[in-house]
């Protein structure tokens, strides 16, 4: 019988198709990155908003929360917390942590200073105004 | 076992295992915390739970990973492994590596962990599964480059099966889209689009292609199929894989700060994502079907069919519900991920491990397949490993769902902790779930304590008497 | 003359089968695209309408026309390898080969042209579906391209023949799949409204 | 389609010849005004285009029927899934 389906075409396909949609994805993240500056307005941030961001990274807080929808479900979404929340009862609530109210759920003190707090709070609020294709649906997030 | 040099998968396979039951301890912490918030506070604070969960979970694999190939490699390319000390050698530090970043993580405050790691110099910590300081992300760039040399040395030297050229390919691509976590830009979007390349490019992309060269080599192995016709279709799926994945990657793309039009491209193509873990179905069976003999590790054979269905309802079925963008829209970062990652996870990648643990194993003793008691305590354990993973999948999508009701779909929506309050049932029924789950493991467990093989002559007997 | 008038209504599909699961898949990924470009327009119908006069349709009709020829050039090759001329089935290949380059330069003018207005993946939702189905349809014409060069080599190589054919059918079979899916897509972006 | 086999030329060769016809329709019929009677005469002439280059270029109408049926099925859904679109929009 004729071989109609044979290895070495299928593995072409393999090869083939890899390539090429690789190339297509390549192409895509190209526009992408072209597009997230302004996206994510870029140009607005400042060197307090990328010392609050090392904070954010360094004290592990997508462990907990989400921001923009990624991290852990443990905790209340980050990226749009600077408009429910508003600078001020953002301060006050990472210095009155741990609340120590007996079976909730615990933040720790990370023993921030107040220059670190406004750092923080300056990446919240430059994260809130992402262009996210408005995502989440309302500001519980 | 048919070279000396495979021995040495054994020591992965044992240290992956008690690796596993670490990560599920922490699963259990971890659910706890949910449900009692200061269950172990402030010395285990949940993102510590969380990252010794989901860490230990990727080394366990990655070790089964490896001692796979140690194991696949030389049986395929007909020839001994290039340097079994190596990889034993590679063994230690991977085992001592992963062992000191866990203590750290239990022992050390995260940011104290950072400063003395050098994270301010090159950041890289502070992402989700990509947690670990910069050392050790260095350290496993150094096992993977070990990794690869022994067995690229090897394939070079000996037969180049299909197999072995799909699962050592796909081992470089592990290895090389693991570079990603050493990029982290400052602008958060772009970070979270790039920590995708790590992420997505392993579980949805190349670690399929080591799913399917495992099940490739273990159903030519027990069901002495023609390696033709199972190479062929491996070649087929990982494909399909690939042409639906790459551009599938959209769908993490969507509420995260990159252009509208992937909301369309990623849902268009992530539609199509089941499609291989159908076709792994359909082979996987096929396969089974066209068996010239019957293998006695009816377990592994139990784990190497059962991998494909629990791979498919969890990466297809549980991914696909939240894959389209209008539904994204309102469960994006809640437990339908949670629920989804768990049943992908476990019936994706911990099944097809513990299908190559079951399958190997045994060869490593010395004997083909275990005794048919051992047999059955393995085969209970799978069974409720299995169903307590669907539990545990089922309770988290109705605490998504609870979460999509209350808050992200509600015309006067409830703040994120008094929505959890109202889930507290679901998170009940998934403790138990893991409880059950945690059982299952000790049951599976249990099975590598029975001596003996499996005695042809006996289970005749006793079929033919039943 | 009409050989291939014998209708023998049992055969297999032409080529290898591995290229078809793969044409089945693509005919359905282009067919989930062009629903999602039919729905997404119901919602948009002015918009769509609007820009899509903007479109130059002469450069598809254009296209249309070489891609037609060009798939009928592979048909006719195939017809020569199966009556044993190898020489004259690398000329078919070769001259769609050809128009295929053809089809390349007057949609990268176009896109030129398309890219110089300063339209992007990001200006509208019609623009969107109009590059992104395009360029996706380019990348297939370049990699069906790819496909028939290593074909036409291997004819004129003389490494096919009347008994051997199925790599001629394999190519062409693909090439085929990239006319039927421009066909469809000229007259759903650039015609119909 | 069995007309095209009493024409004295290829089969292929006869449908190049009418593809190259229904294209000029096609492209023709562009510029008139938006109507439902325009899509839906646009959608019919493409549909025999596709059915044309499955049977003669692709060479389906010699293969087992499963086969064409999936294509005409293939057509049919693509081009019914357009309309609906268009109908309801």
């Amino acid at each position: 019988m004729q071989q109609v389906f044979t290895k070495a075409m299928a593995r072409n396909i393999f090869l083939g198709g890899a390539v090429f949609f690789l190339a297509i994805y390549l192409a895509l993240s190209y526009d992408t990155w072209q597009r997230i500056p302004e996206r994510d307005h870029a140009d607005k941030m400042t060197s307090a908003v990328l010392r609050g961001k090392y904070l954010l990274d360094s004290n592990d807080c997508i462990g907990c929360h989400t921001v923009n929808g990624e991290g852990a479900y443990f905790a209340p979404e980050l990226a749009n917390v600077y408009k429910r929340r508003g600078p001020v009862f953002i301060k006050a609530w990472i210095e009155a942590q741990p609340t120590g109210v007996p079976g909730r759920r615990q933040m720790p003190n990370f023993h921030f200073t107040q220059n670190q707090l406004d750092d923080l709070v300056a990446y919240l609020q430059w994260l809130s105004n992402i262009d996210t294709n408005n995502w989440p649906p309302n500001i519980q997030g | 076992m048919k070279y000396q040099s495979q021995k040495v998968a054994k020591p992965y396979f044992i240290a992956a295992l008690a690796l596993f039951v670490g990560q599920i301890v922490f699963g259990l912490i971890a659910g706890l915390q949910y449900l009692h918030g200061t269950f172990l506070f402030p010395e285990l604070p949940f993102d510590v739970t969380r990252m010794s969960h989901t860490n230990l979970l990727i080394v366990w694999l990655l070790m089964t990973f490896m001692g796979a190939a140690y194991f696949i490699v030389p049986e395929e390319a007909q020839t001994e492994l290039y340097s079994p000390r190596l990889a034993l050698v590679t063994f230690w530090v991977f085992l001592i590596a992963a062992a000191l970043t866990i203590v750290a993580y239990l022992f050390v405050d995260y940011a104290h962990l950072a400063a003395i790691t050098g994270n301010a110099i090159l950041p890289t910590m502070g992402r989700g599964y990509l947690e670990q300081p910069l050392p050790t992300k260095i350290g496993i760039v150094l096992v993977a480059l070990s990794l690869l040399f022994n067995v690229t040395m090897t394939l070079i030297k000996g037969r180049k099966t299909s197999i072995n050229l799909i699962l050592v390919g796909s081992l470089w691509g592990l290895a090389l889209l693991f570079l990603p976590a050493f990029y982290f830009p400052h602008d958060t979007v772009k970070a979270s689009y790039a920590w995708w390349w790590v992420v997505h490019g392993w579980v949805e992309g190349d670690w399929e292609l080591i799913l399917g060269a495992l099940l490739g080599f273990i159903l030519i192995k027990m069901t002495g199929v023609d390696r033709e016709i199972v190479e062929k279709w491996l070649y087929i799926i990982v494909a399909m894989t690939l042409i639906s994945g790459l551009i599938g990657i959209g769908h993490h793309y969507y509420y995260t700060g990159a252009p509208s039009y992937w909301i369309w491209l990623g849902s268009i193509f992530s539609a199509l994502e089941p499609i291989p873990f159908i076709l792994l179905i359909a082979f996987s069976f096929k396969m089974l079907l066209q068996r010239r003999r019957e293998h006695p590790n009816k377990a592994a054979m139990l784990w190497a069919l059962g991998t494909p269905i629990m791979a498919f309802l969890g990466a297809g079925l549980w991914g696909f519900m939240i894959t389209l963008a209008p539904a994204q829209y309102y469960m994006h970062g809640t437990n339908f991920t949670a629920a989804h990652g768990h049943l992908a996870f476990f019936g994706a990648y911990a099944m097809i491990s513990l299908a190559i643990i079951s399958y190997a194993m045994p060869l490593l003793r010395g004997r083909t397949a275990n005794s048919a008691a051992a047999q059955r305590w393995e085969i209970a354990g799978f069974w409720i490993m299995v169903l307590s993973m669907l539990g545990i999948a089922l309770a988290l999508t109705g605490a998504g769902i609870v979460t999509v009701i209350l808050q992200r779909a509600a015309d006067d929506p409830m703040p994120f902790m008094q929505v959890q309050d109202k889930a507290r049932v679901f998170f009940w029924v998934r403790e138990f779930a893991g409880v059950g789950f945690f059982i299952g493991l000790l049951v599976y467990l249990r099975s590598f304590f029975i001596a003996g093989e499996y005695e042809y002559a006996s289970e005749m007997k006793q079929a033919l008497a039943a | 003359m009409h050989t291939e008038a014998s209708v023998d209504s049992a055969q297999p599909l032409p080529g290898d089968f591995a290229i078809w699961i793969f044409i089945f898949a693509e005919l359905v990924v282009f067919g989930v695209l062009f629903g999602a470009y039919a729905f997404a327009r119901s919602t948009h119908v002015e918009l769509f309408n609007a820009s899509q006069l903007t479109l130059n349709r002469a450069y598809g009709f254009a296209n249309t026309l070489i891609l037609v020829t060009s798939s009928y050039f592979v048909a006719r090759a195939t017809q020569s390898i199966k009556a044993g001329r190898g020489t004259a089935c690398g000329n078919w290949l070769a001259a769609a080969l050809g128009l295929g380059g053809m089809f390349l330069v007057l949609k990268l003018v176009e896109f030129h042209q398309d890219f110089a207005q300063g339209i992007s993946l990001s200006t509208n939702l019609f623009y969107m579906f109009y590059l992104a189905l395009t360029f996706f349809h380019f990348m297939h014409v370049v990699m069906g391209m790819a496909i028939l060069a290593v074909v036409t080599y291997k004819a004129y190589a003389g490494r096919y023949s009347a008994a051997n054919h199925t790599g001629v059918e394999t190519g062409g079979s693909y090439w085929h799949m990239v006319d039927l899916v421009w066909i469809i897509l000229f007259a759903l972006v650039y015609v119909i409204h | 389609m069995k007309l095209l086999q009493t024409i004295p030329l290829r089969p292929c060769t006869a449908s190049w010849l009418v593809l190259l016809g229904l294209t000029t329709i096609t492209f023709e019929l562009g510029s008139n005004a938006p109507s439902q009677v325009l899509m839906a005469a646009v959608l019919a002439l493409t549909l025999v285009k596709g059915q044309l280059v499955v049977s003669y270029f692709m060479g389906l109408r010699r293969v087992r029927p499963v086969w064409r049926l999936v294509m005409a099925a293939y057509l049919a859904a693509v081009g019914g899934l357009i309309a609906i679109a268009y109908l309801t929009a």
